[in-house]
């Protein structure tokens, strides 16, 4: 068989091998080349893919040549795929940016662990994506978990240590939670593998363990994915971590769980249990909608660049639960559509936090006043990008929103609720937004303040300022032509409320 | 009776909460941490559980000539995963603590917070 | 009457779990959790879980406690603090609700052991019935772990590396720890008799260790309970004339290698079947006839897991170690 | 003239001009302010190349991009309506950055090149606005131009501009978020929201569902001022003179109007809305509007900030007009947006000439200048008088054609608020007027000045005799304008 | 025959567990530490001897047999050396016997 029927493969084992080859590298830039090379070729492979999937197909691998149920199956569906394309593209651009940063936060000695065990985050996420069994998820979870703490932990501030400490239990306590939920289902079906879950479910004669396991794996998941009220590890998970760290993990990591609790219930649970998408959205709207507002009043409070991105996340993550827990074709849409919309944005955002502190050591606001006269192009930048966060027309942001409001349309008097708390939440992002736009424009540079603290290399320098008018660029393309990613979302959520993997 | 035929269920249901609450309740990082592992351990036990067959014995072939009654492998296979995750889990959040308490000199989280404060 | 010692093990359990949880001191508590591996390990023996129970006593009673005691081993062992009361509150709520969830899904469970039961239908029997067909080898688990579900053991490879070079990030290179510290006292240099018995143990905990490694597929084991033995036999040693002499022996680089090559070996094992025209980890095209590749492959990638295995628990200690006065 | 280049390309002429000021800032400021008088130019020929054959009735449309959103395309069509809002526009441009070329050098201004570009920047929204072929479109450029101003608002950039800027951006943003967002999604959501001569809603909405969304575009476009979302208005008038000539006359409240009245026309369609009972409110917020803003101005000692109470008066015209719904109160409607435009840049222009050359911002202030700076002060009276719709200037025709809609439907409402409006009008600019040419002159900050600098009284008399001429030949304007309606009636 | 290696076995164990229990009940009772430790390790010493020798009489195969006398052997090894290694340190961490103590104060 020739290489292309391995795609699903290797979209994970490529990065995971070269994460063992990366320790064995001296040299910090050689490690850092490996990473990106990896990267750029799961990169390159998820694209691949995704232009197979883009039709509708199905892309499906039996592990070890043992068909599923037995053997372990991997899967690349619309969904997948632009989960993906995501991940391993928020990678390879933080990694490419943040090479000046790296040497900046990290001792030299230690970058290579430092990217094996990125790689080793980068393999865990697409592994989730790509799998299609249920126990095979939770390894693959623990494998980015664990990997993700070990480069939060790598943050030079001691701070870092608790938030880490707290993501550790906390995320554990999620798997842990997925673990029982799976457990359950296996006692009551006796397969793991999705599909053949979906099939058995329906003529389980007992449905009360069922509805247990589907709670269990509804918060574990949520835990992972940081849904309002689970959110406490984030914030500070993210603000305290390395930059480069931030611009990946806030870019992708929390869409992956949001991804497999929708995977998992869409697919398993809807078609089986009476009433469940009843439940399922009774249950996310309202946290749905309170996280929608809460993260964006803290973040229109907060005094610190990475703080505020941070909490607004939270009320971002608010709006693909809230369009998923719409339970309609078009909410899913907007819901995954705003996956990636987000991820643009957010990684953007951070990329700019990430320059910014390359010159003015911290990200507090303190520090970055005036930064458009000596940075005219990373505030530029920054303006894009925070009109994509409130949703101007023109940018990535708009069109989720625009999708997330007709399609809160359709409910009816609901509706107006949604639309209410979305239109609401959007001026609290113009608030926060602008705040900082203002900072960087209008408020004087402090007297002293540090700038040019580390001696910045030319190339690096050079490739960061691409990298970020790549996503800047990005985030007006797809705010103008949105087809694909679109089209993978439509195609998504069809397949979801098809309720066939 | 149905109560006692669970037994096991419920020892894993109670080492659960033991785990859980002493993860949730106690501030002391070590506590939380062997508080985590016996949440896992619990869950092991809920697997391990429901793979026995009466009358079955360890699913190696020709061990026994006895019986060829072999309880259920599969729950075996994922809990031998699953005890490595927690194994590595448990050291790495170990080596955290270690960090922490040279960095904050206490591995009381009230005392950390108040530090963190301070600043 | 099976029935009742387990009965007997699982209240011991209980009680055990509780110990841990109210006493003060650390090290009381992390004594205790060795003894509640111990007590686990025996009921997964009950339950017919041979390799869990192996596995659970290497790693639990075994490679666990040897980490927390060198992590106690830096801190105040007495628990000062205790969480204000509406903490208290708040979590035994929660562990509530989290219990009734577990008790409402209880009810009409299939019965302990009930032969009847769906997982005993579906997909297992298969495996119990395949197993001597496309590989032929008697311990089904090895089987399962190897082949049907090669890739979660893969996974489970990088999660153990993971573990490793995250430690190693957090803590820093031990040798360059080593140095900054002062040199503390090379083992247990005057203990005479520990050091003999020691040393003339631990050639044949290594060798037991071997032995786990490549009969795991006849009878319990495998590369992950091998790779703790043979870790413990080395920290073992390191306890004995201390870290230097191990490090003499097995140089942190050579630890680097262990790790790395080990998950390499696994995962090149499923490169080489792609390359030879099969699925990833699907050993069958390793040789000619089905079976006989099947062995070959489990046979190396379960070398790989030891590899690694070991190669990670060593580097944790000495991490461990470097910082405190084990 | 001819059309030398396709329609939709226009908009992009002032985007290369940003491109070339940017280049010409690297030389000197000459060629800066050289590039942008040509962009302005070629804007100006390109959008009255279009003039004649519109006239004839011919229609021009093209789709950008065919699917933005599921179903909805970026779309740019070029009808009558939009063709006057775009020469006016566009020609008004050429005159303006005549003058800001005098302002911005008069008063050396910081940040000139800045000022320059996003003044190109916004005229290009503007343009687009014109052009839109369908309610998102129009939305989508109407966000870009509330953006592209921000920076003009807040050229200054101290604290207290900073402030009004903030409310400026603040008002803007959340009512089009609020409102109008919802409002073109519902648009879109019941029909493909393309406008269409004759209105695309009749029949697919009814009752209170018409009101509503009426109500939501008619506040949604927070640019048309109308009460109570006009407070950024005042509020943007701590920016440079030329801005508040863009705001005012040349792109932003004109954009305003002309939403609303081509959501009219071309949305709902006059005589659906007129089929409807639950419209009638529009008439008495646009009446309620003027007479406060009128009562308002009375009370302003600042001189720009009475020219800005008055602009809200005047714009309220606008939406009367509109909402009288009869087809010569549509022309009228269209009319006075040009005639007002005309009036309200030339008092602007003057009273920024007065700034630069007297520093003098206070009405008190003015007393006798008309004796040193007397092309100014007369441009201000012709200025006055088409504000009060006096013969002869541009301002009399247009409230002329509104009067006689009025009638058309024997609309009092509407009579009564011309007639008192009219009166209120006087009230506030004639007093201003007489004391600066008769009244005594008193000691300002800058002692013995004399007239402007010459770009700026250039600039000036030309929108004032812009001001008398469209009294006679108001003809092409109405030409185009019937034909709206004959195709909308 | 088999009957009598029934109780030959049987009374090894016995004995066996009677020894653990006197062990186990000397480490709760015994005065001070190094007393308990002395009664503690007669249960990994006595007890042991005489359980897996009673094992042993009642395995059926030499195999079984042959692992049972391994795994004694290896306890026989390990259990004193810990006793002795925990004696020690407890020594060196300045810990008096206390019987020892109590009769010297009473002289």
């Amino acid at each position: 068989m020739n290489m292309i029927d391995h795609l699903p493969a290797l979209q994970v084992i490529v990065p995971l091998i070269s994460a063992p080859f990366c320790i064995l590298m001296r040299n910090h830039m050689l490690a850092w080349a490996v990473a990106v090379v990896a990267s750029g070729a799961a990169f390159s492979l998820a694209i691949l893919s995704m232009g197979f999937v883009s039709d509708g197909a199905t892309l499906t691998y039996a592990m070890g040549g043992w068909e599923a149920p037995y053997g372990i199956a991997l899967e690349i569906d619309a969904f997948s795929a632009l989960l993906t394309v995501i991940i391993s593209g928020a990678s390879l651009l933080a990694l490419l940016a943040g090479a000046a940063s790296a040497r900046q936060q990290l001792v030299d000695e230690k970058q290579p662990l430092f990217f094996s065990a990125w790689l080793l985050a980068l393999a865990g996420l697409l592994g989730i994506t790509i799998t299609a069994d249920a126990f095979n998820i939770f390894v693959f979870m623990e494998i980015s978990s664990l990997a993700s703490y070990v480069i939060i932990a790598a943050g030079p501030h001691r701070k870092a240590l608790g938030a880490v400490f707290k993501y550790l239990v906390m995320g554990t306590i999620g798997a842990t939670f997925y673990l029982i939920g799976v457990g359950l289902i296996y006692m009551m079906t006796g397969t793991l593998n999705l599909e053949d879950i979906a099939l058995r479910l329906n003529d389980v004669s007992d449905q009360r363990p069922i509805f247990v396991a589907a709670g269990f794996i509804t918060i574990g998941l949520a835990l992972k994915a940081a849904v309002f009220p689970l959110h406490v590890w984030m914030p500070n998970a993210y603000n305290y971590a390395p930059h480069i760290v931030s611009a990946f993990i806030a870019a992708c990591a929390t869409k992956v769980s949001l991804y497999v609790m929708m995977r998992f219930d869409f697919m398993v649970f809807q078609p089986n249990l009476v009433g469940h998408e009843f439940q399922f959205s009774y249950f996310f709207m309202p946290l749905a909608l309170i996280a929608i507002l809460s993260g964006a009043v803290v973040a229109a409070l907060s005094r610190d660049l990475k703080r505020l991105l941070a909490w607004s996340s939270v009320s971002q993550i608010g709006y693909i639960v809230l369009g998923a827990s719409l339970t309609t074709e078009a909410g899913l849409t907007s819901a995954i559509a705003h996956m990636f919309n987000h991820a643009l944005a957010k990684g953007g955002g951070f990329l700019i936090a990430m320059g910014a502190a390359l010159y003015y050591t911290t990200t507090r606001f303190s520090n970055l006043a005036g930064l458009g006269k000596e940075h005219p192009w990373i505030a530029a930048a920054f303006v894009v990008i925070g009109c994509s966060l409130i949703g101007v027309p023109g940018t990535a942001g708009f069109i989720s929103k625009w999708l997330l409001v007709s399609a809160a349309l359709e409910q009816g008097a609901l509706g107006v609720l949604i639309i209410s708390v979305v239109v609401l939440s959007s001026l609290l992002a113009v608030v926060y937004v602008w705040k900082v736009v203002e900072l960087f424009y209008f408020a004087p540079r402090p007297e002293g303040g540090s700038s040019d603290v580390m001696q910045v290399r030319k190339p690096e320098m050079l490739l960061y300022m691409l990298v970020l008018g790549l996503v800047a660029g990005a985030n007006i393309w797809f705010g103008i032509m949105p087809g694909e990613p679109l089209a993978l979302a439509g195609q998504a959520a069809q397949a979801l409320l098809g309720g066939s993997l | 009776m149905v109560w006692l035929d669970l037994y096991h269920y419920w020892v894993f249901a109670i080492l659960l909460m033991i785990g859980y609450f002493s993860v949730i309740a106690k501030r002391n990082l070590v506590k939380k941490l062997i508080g985590l592992s016996l949440f896992q351990s619990a869950v092991f036990l809920l697997y391990i559980t429901m793979g026995k067959v009466d009358g079955g014995t360890a699913p190696i072939i020709g061990m026994t000539d006895k019986t060829d009654i072999f309880s259920n492998p599969l729950p075996q296979v994922l809990i031998l995963t699953a005890i490595v995750v927690g194994i590595s889990t448990t050291a790495l959040g170990l080596s955290i603590v270690v960090r922490i308490k040279e960095a904050y000199g206490s591995i009381e989280e009230d005392v950390i917070h108040q530090k963190d404060q301070v600043e | 009457m099976i029935e009742l010692f387990n009965v007997f093990l699982m209240s011991m359990l209980i009680i055990t779990a509780l110990a841990m949880v109210s006493s003060r001191h650390l090290f009381v508590t992390v004594m205790l959790s060795g003894f509640f591996s111990l007590l686990i390990a025996a009921i997964f023996l009950l339950l017919d879980a041979a390799d869990v129970a192996l596995t659970e006593a290497a790693v639990g009673a075994g490679i666990s406690t040897v980490l927390f005691l060198g992590a106690l081993a830096l801190m105040d062992v007495e628990e000062t603090v205790r969480g204000e009361k509406w903490i208290r509150i708040f979590s035994l709520f929660v562990v509530a609700v989290t219990t009734l969830a577990l008790v409402y899904a209880a009810f009409e469970q299939p019965a302990f052991g009930d032969p009847n039961a769906p997982i005993h239908q579906h997909v297992a029997p298969w495996y119990i019935q395949h197993v001597p067909i496309h590989m032929d080898i008697p311990n089904i688990v090895t089987g399962i772990l190897g082949s049907y579900r090669g890739y979660d053991t893969l996974g489970e490879v990088f999660v153990v590396f993971t573990a490793g070079i995250g430690v190693l990030s957090i803590l820093g290179d031990p040798v360059k720890n080593r140095r900054q510290r002062v040199v503390k006292k090379a083992g247990l240099r005057h203990y005479l008799i520990p050091r003999l018995v020691g040393r003339t143990l631990i050639p044949f905990i290594v060798l037991f260790g071997l032995y786990v490694q490549f009969h795991g597929e006849y009878s319990p084991g495998g590369g992950f309970q091998a790779g703790a033995i043979i870790a413990a036999a080395i920290i073992l040693f390191a306890i004995l004339e201390g870290e230097d002499q191990a490090l003499k022996i097995i140089p942190m680089r050579g630890l680097y290698f262990l790790m790395a090559s080990g998950a390499l070996l696994y995962a090149g094992v499923g490169v080489a079947t792609m390359l030879m025209g099969g699925r990833f980890l699907e050993y069958g095209v390793l040789a000619d006839t089905m079976v006989a590749g099947q062995q070959w492959g489990i046979l190396l990638i379960e070398a790989g897991v030891g590899m690694t295995v070991t190669g990670v628990l060593l580097t944790i200690f000495h991490a461990f170690a470097a910082r405190s006065n084990l | 003239m001819e059309p030398w280049i396709p329609f939709q390309y226009i908009p992009l002429i002032p985007l290369v001009g940003v491109v070339a000021i940017l280049l010409g800032a690297r030389v000197n400021d000459n060629v800066r302010e050289a590039a942008t008088l040509i962009t302005a130019l070629m804007t100006a020929l390109a959008v009255w190349g279009f003039a004649p054959a519109v006239m004839e009735g011919q229609r021009f449309s093209v789709t950008l991009l065919d699917e933005v959103l599921p179903g909805i395309p970026l779309a740019l069509q070029l009808e009558p309506l939009g063709a006057m809002f775009a020469i006016l526009a566009g020609s008004l441009w050429v005159v303006n950055s005549v003058y800001s070329i005098g302002y911005m050098r008069g008063n050396k201004e910081k940040n000139q090149t800045r000022f320059y570009v996003f003044f190109a920047v916004s005229i290009a929204a503007a343009l687009g606005i014109a052009f839109a072929g369908n309610a998102f479109t129009l939305f989508l450029f109407y966000e870009c131009l509330t953006l592209s101003t921000y920076p003009l608002v807040s050229h200054k950039g101290d604290e207290k501009t900073i402030k009004s800027a903030r409310i400026y951006l603040g008002v803007l943003i959340s009512t089009s978020i609020c409102l109008f967002l919802p409002a073109v999604i519902w648009v879109h959501s019941v029909s493909d929201g393309a406008f269409a001569a004759g209105g695309i809603l009749s029949g697919v909405l009814s009752g209170p569902e018409v009101g509503l969304l009426l109500g939501l575009f008619v506040f949604g476009i927070g640019k048309a001022a109308v009460m109570p979302v006009h407070r950024w208005l005042p509020a943007a008038m701590v920016a440079p003179t030329p801005v508040s000539a863009l705001l005012h006359a040349v792109a932003v409240v004109k954009a305003g109007v002309f939403s609303i009245t081509k959501v009219v026309i071309y949305l709902f369609g006059v005589d659906f809305l007129f089929a409807q009972s639950t419209v009638g409110w529009m008439l008495y917020i646009a009446a309620f509007t003027i007479i406060v803003s009128s009562l308002v101005a009375i009370q302003q000692t600042n001189l720009k900030r009475m020219l800005a109470y008055s602009t809200i008066g005047q714009l309220s015209y606008v939406v009367l007009a509109v909402s009288v719904l009869t087809p010569l109160a549509e022309v009228g409607a269209t009319l006075h947006m040009v005639a007002h435009a005309f009036g309200k840049i030339t008092l602007f222009f003057a009273a920024g000439a007065i700034y630069v050359a007297a520093k003098k911002t206070e009405l008190y202030q003015l007393a006798g200048i008309g004796r040193r700076m007397p092309w100014t002060a007369a441009a201000f009276t012709i200025g006055a008088i088409s504000m009060i719709g006096v013969p002869p200037t541009g301002g009399f025709v247009s409230k002329w054609y509104i009067l006689a809609g009025a009638f058309q439907s024997d609309n009092f409402v509407a009579i009564a608020t011309l007639i008192v409006s009219t009166g209120l009008t006087a009230t506030y600019f004639l007093p201003v007027v007489y004391s600066m040419w008769f009244g005594k002159e008193i000691e300002g900050p800058v002692a013995n000045h004399g007239e402007a600098p010459m770009a700026m009284v250039i600039a000036l008399t030309t929108t004032a005799a812009l001001t008398l001429l469209f009294f006679f030949l108001h003809g092409p304007v109405k030409v185009m304008e019937q034909q709206v309606l004959l195709g909308a009636l | 025959m088999v009957m009598l290696i029934d109780i030959l076995a049987t009374g090894l164990m016995a004995i066996g567990a009677f020894f653990v229990f006197v062990g186990g009940l000397g480490a709760l009772r015994m005065p001070d530490f190094y007393t308990r430790m002395h009664a503690a390790s007669l249960t990994d010493s006595a007890g042991p001897i005489f359980i897996l020798s009673g094992l042993m009489v009642q395995s059926e195969s030499y195999l079984v047999a042959v692992k049972l006398f391994a795994v004694l052997v290896f306890l026989l090894i390990t259990a004193p050396t810990a006793s002795n290694a925990l004696a020690s340190a407890s020594l060196l961490a300045g810990n008096k016997p206390g019987l020892a103590v109590k009769r010297s104060s009473a002289e």
